[in-house]
């Protein structure tokens, strides 16, 4: 469910990648700090949300043999019974604490939970980006660099195909292929790093791989274009007219101006997959932290859902964050502003 | 050439994904909510060209049917989220000052939520419906609607049109609507189609965690979703849905860039 | 013997012939001047020069020899090899031809790593020379900044520094100063010059500018819609041009008019101690300070007088014109209109304020709506007052087209237009309700300079007929002379010299002024 | 080598027997631990941690002597002390045990635990009740399992559970897997197993519940080799693994309900005449043939067709007619409206029962529209009883009076009941507190004729369980309820 389109966040001015350390951090405060607001409206906006919708978790618990006096209990227990304000205060002063507080289906507490999860998808994310990056980019510069050849146009062609298949469903494909019928990876399951590294990879590969291919096809558009965008320039000319060979003007000129803007996109994307890699969770059972949200919210496991969202706004942000401060070592003309 | 070609293949794709949706309002094979238990996960055949579902529904009435949700369920999210978007990013970018700090803030928060969760707390209040999933998918993407045309907004009030009707004594809302609205609709269009792609994506994927449009109406994505247990005795069933949206996709992809290039000023003038 | 021989070139795009036939020879050492309209071919020609002819155009004929070498048979690396100490070339874009990602000293020096046997050190020297050269101060520090760490002329001084730290026997420069204000112009080519001449390296001047041929070139080419119309030595081309086409240009040269005696009477509109400032930038701790763009103002135009604006560039001339219309607010003093003190009226007070004054801006493409048929556009002002009927504003604006020599093009819009033909329906929009007070901010700098004699025209009849007064904001003396009953003269937001036309350029007064003079461009015949 | 791998839908809630449970916490910790009475395969119950049970003539005091040797997972020997500890915190309020309302309703009053000696517990109820020995034997309660007082914590917390079963927890890894360990001392009984019964002996060293949420996936992973029982295989997916070699499945008819509910209060279905012509329009053994893929049989009563009520009265179907039920709704008034029928896609099984009803109550001339919910929402409107039609389910009640106790009730103090009736209601009570089966058996089919009269609910079908394991598991069995057992398996390579 890519959201990532074109222009960059909100607002964008970032102290210089040549910055002191002491700028550098004070303006990492200040977002931080200024991100407060939207943090707060998550969570509350999450908090109040939620309780509208029908569905209780008391009940869900109890199931069909549910009766009235056991459902009063669960609830007192869940500290389902308290007013909404009251609630809300309740968690607001808690999380003040650093405490997100405890699953009520599980009793887990949330914090380590969300944590235990991240991990799972932060790896999957990462790595399909990286590779996303690492294959997009130059393939992305290479076709704009022959801008009209036969290379770009296969390169173009390929992005605009990856881009329009479904990610779910070229998972289950993969799946089916390199899961059912060849065996070459395990179909369901998970092992982490710390346990197993090299198991470990055999069950995020097709994951991976398959975030990866979505995300290649927008990434190798955006650095197409965008470096189509820089090699009009004048400073390429220049630098042509001082003889510098294609190489070079490609790798040293045209590649760090062209990054820029795609380096915003690949902070949305980042973003953006947290939220949407539920679907992904879901086709090859990870146990990550979409599949974490999607089945709190199907069992109403209010304090896991609001630990979640927010943890995800916040990633959200940070990552935005990180962008911002990584962009003026691109584009430094940024860290003027 | 490339312009032509991404005009042409996109065109084609899209006016036939669109002629079969104008064609099942007037005719299927069969009545794609009609079950027949007898023949379930029938193989193609001459009377089933495309075989039949786990009730015994006919594969090629239901995708037909399908485009007429899927495609009226993305056109008409795409209008909600164009609606809001455009309300919004006019807003903040034309007045700025606090109104632009306070959209931004809001927009901030609605991107930073999974769009899923959105989807399913407004799915959930409103209860689930066609017209649930296009305003929660219409909520969804407002916010990249509005930050495409409050970008654009603010290079168009830079210009000096802008200011001339100021300077003529025109109202500023006058000068919003005459003279900055129409300017948002070229990158508007492009986002558009693009955005016409994402939420057939979207409704698909929310069906397949079983938000989406309810069944028995057949969408393409509760079509995926409900063929998946099937996949290997029924593999045609999930590839004839999924090929349906890659094709939709690459059609509004192609119409999208197709269009970039059609309205880049940079060519245009 | 020449640098540089091209014969019989000939560029196409498509199928379009943008140079056609086009014969020309540098002598060593020797400045030529390219001059010509815009899109006669100028730029083509250079880049095809160098070798870098951007996609869509091609060479379709001709030979370009440098050295007595034909570049059509060289290799690739051979070429590569050629560009940077062969020939040069510097761009017309400041602010776009250096890297935005490399710090200069890199940028500056990857042309001597390439192309000569130095190590790091000595490179780095070289570098800070040529940059104490071309007066950047404290050059050992600014090797480690980045472009838009500098203002536009000192990039474009870096730029010249960059080409020229090669030495190259041919130095290609395509439109080098356009965009810089008077003052850096004059600053940029001189030095240009010097170091060429230091250097023994020839020029290839691309220019519009016909001062600029006078005062820098050896020889002039002219050239009009791909082909060379005349050629000679610059001085005796510029003084007794004899085609047809060159002697146009020539005539488009700004020429005093007549100063006029205006009868007194009480002024039209007055700024009294006027301040203007630009928000500093807000954060969440502190506020930077407020830019004071114009501070402490105080100017009174009468009726039909046209009072010309000059100051260099962000001296606050478009500030104060925009704060006297007020479309922008004032943050101290006051500004009267008819006696009125319209400073923070609102409502039908300001709307009368607005029905009285109009604005003619400098960009005739950004001023118009582009989604707009010109006609609706000259109707619009009659918008209000309210009450004119539609078809009624439509005659109008058919009969403000046809006054300024725009009959029937009304269905057209702006992007069919040329530059001079969109900023006669800028005046058009301007004028259609009479106006009492028109600014026209830098209204014609960005036209060709025949247009512009044409424009200047129009605008000059049309203040004579209907008599309103404007501030007519500008950096192009040239315009002032053929236009202004008195000038003003703005140096960092505030007047530094006031007084009749004939007076303040006659004999300017302040500093400021006189440089303004020095280095405004004018034909040696017309001085 | 010696690891079982075991498919679990979805993680456990807890390890608190009968606290914090769904179906898969049951499943784990029948495991674990074990109460003085356990269930047979058919529902009936046996002695587990009792030696036996001794009830007095009163029907008022259920005398259990402890079995000898039977040792926790700790090493200590069972005492009665152990369980009248347990029993004590599942009876108190705080605990939220998941029987304790049971225990202190009108029909059952748990009044005294006492432990006259090391070797025996004795308890005391209020008045005689049919269900008692059930409530402590039901997976769903936890089977009132005795546990080791280490279990808790120093505040009276669950800790872990320290019980007498045939394994021990090992590690539980959220969201992956749970994965229990052999218990060497296991004290086992002699004979065969049954149910949560009989012989336990564990023949495996570990055995891992992988957690797989999806029904394709978890097939796959059988097929794949990655897991080694698939204890809940879909009916559609059976003739795909029947075919296949090296796989076997075992069925075992499952003690749940299948219905059609309806709200009788509804302003169209509180005529009895439109409930019939619904009824009467729905061709049943097509539609369980088809929702079941041919696994199940038709029963139109709550108590399911293994249980030792049910008579051959009750899985009588009547035949569809489609004219009489067109003539009854007529005459009930029904004039095209659309009914609403609720459904999710939670339980497969509720969707597909909804889709078919749809459509067979359209050849009827009864329109009807689908409203697919989540989960939640649908086991909320049901409890608020706002609905007008509802597919669903009903998970299984070892006793018959529950099985009709499930959705008789009175609406104004529990809106979820869809039968109420006063006249039922007494019947009902009757049940509870009446000891002799042949006595209890007619009041059921009194009940049932008037169900088939009054139809508040449609009963559709009692599930099937298909477990399936690949040949070199041995000694699996299915059974009534769909998590599996693990004791008496064994791996054969
Ligand atoms: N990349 C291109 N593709 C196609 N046509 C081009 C291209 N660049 C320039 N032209 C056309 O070639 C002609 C000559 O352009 P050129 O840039 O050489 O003019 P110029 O004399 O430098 O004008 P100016 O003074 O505006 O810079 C123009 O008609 C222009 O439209
Ligand atoms: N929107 C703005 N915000 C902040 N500062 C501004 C803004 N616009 C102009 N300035 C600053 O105000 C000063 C005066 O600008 P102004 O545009 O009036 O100069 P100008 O004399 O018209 O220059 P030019 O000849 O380049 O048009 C400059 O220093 C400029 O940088
Ligand atoms: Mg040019
Ligand atoms: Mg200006």
């Amino acid at each position: 469910m890519s959201r990532a389109t074109a222009p960059g966040p909100w607002t964008r001015h970032a102290p210089g990648a040549c910055g002191s350390f002491a700028e550098v951090a004070l303006y990492v405060l200040k977002r931080l700090l200024a991100a407060i607001p939207t943090l707060l409206l998550v969570a509350a906006s999450v908090f109040f949300l939620m309780r509208l919708i029908p569905g209780d978790p008391a009940l869900l618990v109890l199931g069909d043999a549910a009766t009235p006096e056991a459902i009063a209990d669960l609830r007192a227990s869940m500290g389902l019974d308290r007013t909404l304000p009251v609630q809300f205060a309740l968690w607001l002063s808690q999380l003040l604490g650093g405490d997100l507080g405890f699953s009520i289906t599980s009793g887990e507490a949330v914090g380590p939970l969300i944590l235990d999860r991240f991990g799972v998808t932060a790896a999957i994310v990462l790595a399909a980006v990286a590779i996303a990056v690492l294959l997009a980019v130059p393939a992305g510069m290479l076709a704009a660099w022959k801008q009209g050849s036969w290379g770009d146009i296969a390169a173009v062609s390929l992005a605009t195909l990856l881009l329009s298949i479904p990610s779910f469903w070229l998972g289950l494909i993969l799946l089916l292929v390199f899961g059912l019928k060849l065996g070459w990876v395990p179909v369901v399951g998970y092992v982490t790093f710390a346990e197993n590294p090299w198991a470990a990879l055999h069950y995020i590969l097709l994951p991976i791989a398959t975030l990866a291919l979505v995300e290649i096809g927008v990434l190798i558009r955006m650095a197409r274009a965008s470096t189509i965008e820089v090699l009009r320039l004048d400073y390429i000319a220049h630098a042509r007219a001082k003889g510098v060979p294609e190489s070079r003007v490609l790798l040293r000129h045209a590649f760090p101006n062209a990054f820029a803007p795609t380096l915003t996109l690949v902070g949305l994307v980042l973003g953006n997959l947290l939220g949407g890699i539920a679907v992904i969770e879901t086709v090859f059972t990870l146990p990550g932290l979409g599949r974490l949200l999607v089945d709190a919210i199907f069992a109403r496991d209010y304090p896991v859902i609001q630990g979640v969202m927010l943890f995800i706004a916040l990633v959200y942000v940070s990552v935005n964050l990180a962008v911002d401060l990584l962009y003026p070592v691109f584009d430094p003309r940024v860290a003027a502003e | 050439m490339r312009l032509r070609l991404n005009l042409v293949i996109g065109g084609t794709l899209m006016g036939a994904v669109l002629a079969l949706a104008v064609l099942a309002l007037a005719w299927t094979p069969y009545d794609p909510t009609r079950t027949n238990l007898r023949r379930r996960l029938r193989p193609p055949s001459a009377d089933y060209w495309l075989g039949t579902d786990e009730f015994g529904r006919d594969v090629a009435s239901r995708l037909m049917a399908g485009a007429v949700t899927s495609l009226g369920v993305a056109a008409a999210t795409v209008l909600v989220a164009l609606a809001i978007g455009i309300a919004i990013g006019l807003a903040s970018g034309f007045l700025r000052g606090w109104v632009d700090r306070v959209l931004g803030a809001v927009n901030d928060t609605l991107l930073a939520f999974p769009g899923i969760l959105l989807a399913l707390g407004l799915l959930a209040v409103i209860g689930p419906s066609r017209s649930g999933i296009v305003l929660a998918l219409g909520l969804a993407y407002a916010p990249t609607v509005a930050r495409v045309v409050r970008g654009s907004v603010l290079s168009i009030r830079e210009r000096e049109f802008v200011e001339a009707s100021r300077a003529l004594g025109n109202s500023e809302a006058y000068t919003l609507l005459r003279h900055v609205l129409p300017h948002t609709a070229a990158p508007v269009t492009v986002l558009a189609t693009s955005l016409f792609g994402w939420v057939i994506l979207s409704e698909s994927a929310l069906s397949f965690l079983g938000l989406g449009v309810p069944p028995p109406a057949a969408t393409w994505g509760n079509m995926l979703a409900s063929a998946r247990p099937f996949m290997q005795e029924a593999p045609l069933l999930s590839i004839a849905p999924g090929a349906l949206i890659a094709i939709c996709l690459l059609g509004a992809n192609l119409l999208g860039d197709a269009l970039r290039d059609l309205l880049d000023p940079r060519d245009g003038a | 013997m020449s640098v540089l021989e091209v014969a019989a070139l000939r560029i196409a795009a498509g199928m379009r012939e943008v140079v056609r036939d086009l014969s020309f020879t540098v002598a060593e050492g020797e400045t030529l001047a390219l001059v010509g309209e815009s899109g006669s071919g100028k730029s083509a020609t250079a880049r095809a020069v160098i070798g870098l002819l951007p996609p869509g155009l091609r060479q379709s004929g001709g030979r370009i020899a440098f050295a007595g070498q034909g570049l059509s048979a060289l290799s690739p690396a051979r070429l590569r090899a050629l560009r940077g100490p062969g020939m040069g070339m510097v761009f017309q874009e400041p602010m776009t031809s250096l890297n935005p990602a490399q710090r200069i000293g890199a940028q500056m020096e990857e042309g001597l790593a390439l192309h000569r046997t130095l190590d790091a050190r000595s490179r780095r020297q070289a570098c800070i020379a040529m940059l104490e050269r071309v007066g950047i101060t404290d050059p050992e520090r600014r090797l480690q900044a980045f472009p838009h760490e500098f203002s536009g002329g000192m990039r474009q001084r870096i730029m010249l520094a960059s080409v020229m730290l090669l030495r190259p026997r041919l130095l290609i420069a395509d439109e080098p100063t356009t965009a810089l204000d008077t003052l850096t112009q004059a600053e940029v080519l001189s030095l240009m010059k010097e170091l060429a001449r230091e250097q023994g390296s020839a020029i290839l001047l691309i220019t519009h500018d016909l001062g600029l041929v006078a005062r820098h070139a050896d020889r002039a080419l002219v050239m009009q819609a791909g082909q060379a119309v005349e050629e000679g030595a610059a001085a005796p081309l510029l003084a007794a041009p004899r085609q047809p086409y060159t002697q146009a240009l020539v005539a488009a040269l700004p020429r005093r008019g007549p100063s006029r005696a205006l009868p007194q009477a009480a002024p039209l509109i007055e700024a009294r101690d006027l301040s203007v400032a630009y928000p500093g930038r807000g954060g969440w701790f502190r506020r930077a300070a407020p830019m004071q763009a114009v501070q402490g103002v105080s100017l009174s135009i009468h009726p039909g007088e046209v009072v010309a604006l000059v100051g260099g560039s962000g001296s606050g001339k478009t500030t104060l014109g925009r704060a006297m219309l007020r479309l922008l607010p004032a943050s101290g003093g006051s500004l009267l209109f008819r006696g009125q003190d319209v400073t923070a009226s609102t409502g039908p007070a300001l709307l009368d304020f607005r029905l009285a004054c109009q604005i003619v801006f400098q960009d005739p493409y950004s001023s118009l709506d582009p989604r707009m048929r010109v006609r609706d556009i000259v109707a619009e002002p009659l918008r209000l007052p309210a009450g004119m009927p539609i078809p009624e504003r439509q005659r109008r604006a058919e009969a403000m087209l046809a006054e300024v020599g725009l009959g029937g093009l009304g269905d057209r819009y702006p992007h069919a237009l040329s530059g001079g033909q969109r900023q006669r329906v800028a005046i058009a929009r301007a004028l259609v309700r009479n106006p009492a007070f028109v600014v026209a901010d830098e209204a014609v700098s960005a036209l060709d300079a025949t247009v512009r004699k044409q424009v200047i025209a129009l605008l000059r009849d049309q203040q004579r007929k209907r008599g309103f007064a404007c501030l007519f904001v500008t950096h192009d003396l040239g315009v002032v002379e053929e236009i202004a009953d008195r000038v003003v003269v703005m140096q960092s937001g505030r007047i530094v010299e006031e007084g009749p036309r004939d007076q303040v350029l006659d004999a300017p007064a302040h500093d400021y002024t006189r440089a303004l003079l020095d280095a405004s461009l004018r034909l040696p015949a017309t001085a | 080598q010696d690891l079982l791998r075991i498919r679990m839908n979805a993680d456990i809630r807890s390890t608190d027997p009968g606290v914090n449970r769904d179906a898969n916490t049951d499943g784990i910790a029948w495991h674990i631990v074990e109460g003085l009475v356990a269930l047979r395969d058919d529902a009936t119950v046996a002695q587990m941690l009792a030696e036996r049970v001794d009830v007095s003539p009163d029907g008022l005091t259920y005398t259990f002597p402890l079995r000898a040797g039977v040792r926790f997972h700790n090493g200590q020997a069972l005492t009665s002390a152990d369980v009248a500890f347990a029993m004590q915190r599942y009876m108190r309020r705080e605990t939220n045990w998941r029987c304790r309302a049971d225990l202190d309703s009108a029909a059952t009053r748990l009044t005294a635990v006492e432990t006259p000696d090391d070797r025996t517990v004795v308890m005391r109820l209020e008045k005689p009740s049919a269900l008692f020995l059930t409530i402590l034997a039901r997976p769903d309660c936890g089977q009132a399992g005795i546990w080791h007082r280490d279990s808790l914590n120093a505040d009276g917390s669950w800790r872990a559970p320290i019980g007498t079963g045939p394994f021990r927890l090992g590690e539980w890894r959220r969201g992956q897997f749970v994965e229990l360990t052999r218990f060497a001392d296991y004290a086992a009984l002699p004979g065969e197993p049954t149910g949560l019964a009989g012989n336990k002996t564990p023949l495996v060293e570990r055995v891992r519940f992988t957690i797989i949420p999806d029904e394709a996936a978890s097939r796959a992973a059988l097929i794949a080799g990655n897991i080694d029982i698939l204890p809940d295989a879909r009916s559609r997916d059976l003739p795909d693994l029947r075919a296949r070699p090296g796989f076997s499945v075992h069925s075992a008819p499952s003690m749940d309900l299948q219905t059609v509910l309806m709200q009788t209060r509804d302003p169209l279905l509180q005529d009895v005449r439109m409930r019939r012509a619904i009824a009467l329009a729905l061709d049943v053994p097509e539609l369980v043939r088809a929702v079941s893929e041919g696994g199940s049989r038709p029963s139109r009563s709550p108590i399911p067709p293994g249980s030792a009520f049910n008579t051959p009265a009750m899985l009588e179907v009547p035949p569809r007619d489609l004219a009489q039920a067109r003539r009854l709704a007529q005459e009930a008034g029904y004039r095209g409206q659309k009914l609403r029928i609720i459904t999710t896609r939670r339980y497969e099984a509720f969707y597909e029962i909804a889709v078919v009803v749809q459509d067979m109550l359209k050849e009827a001339g009864i329109e009807s529209e689908l409203e697919v919910l989540e989960w939640a929402t649908q086991l909320d409107r049901y409890s608020r009883g706002d609905y007008q039609m509802m597919a669903f389910g009903f998970s299984a009640r070892l006793d018959p009076s529950l099985s009709f106790e499930m959705f008789t009730g009175p609406k104004a103090t529990q809106p979820r009941k869809a039968w109420d009736n006063p006249a039922v209601q007494a019947m009902l009570d009757q049940t509870m507190a009446e000891g002799d089966p042949a006595r209890r058996r007619s009041l059921f089919e009194a009940m049932q004729a008037r169900l088939m009269e009054e139809v508040p609910i449609i009963a559709l079908y009692s599930s099937t369980t298909h477990g399936v394991t690949p040949r070199h598991v041995q000694g699996y069995r299915s059974w009534a309820v769909d998590a599996p057992r693990a004791w008496g398996v064994r791996i054969v390579r």
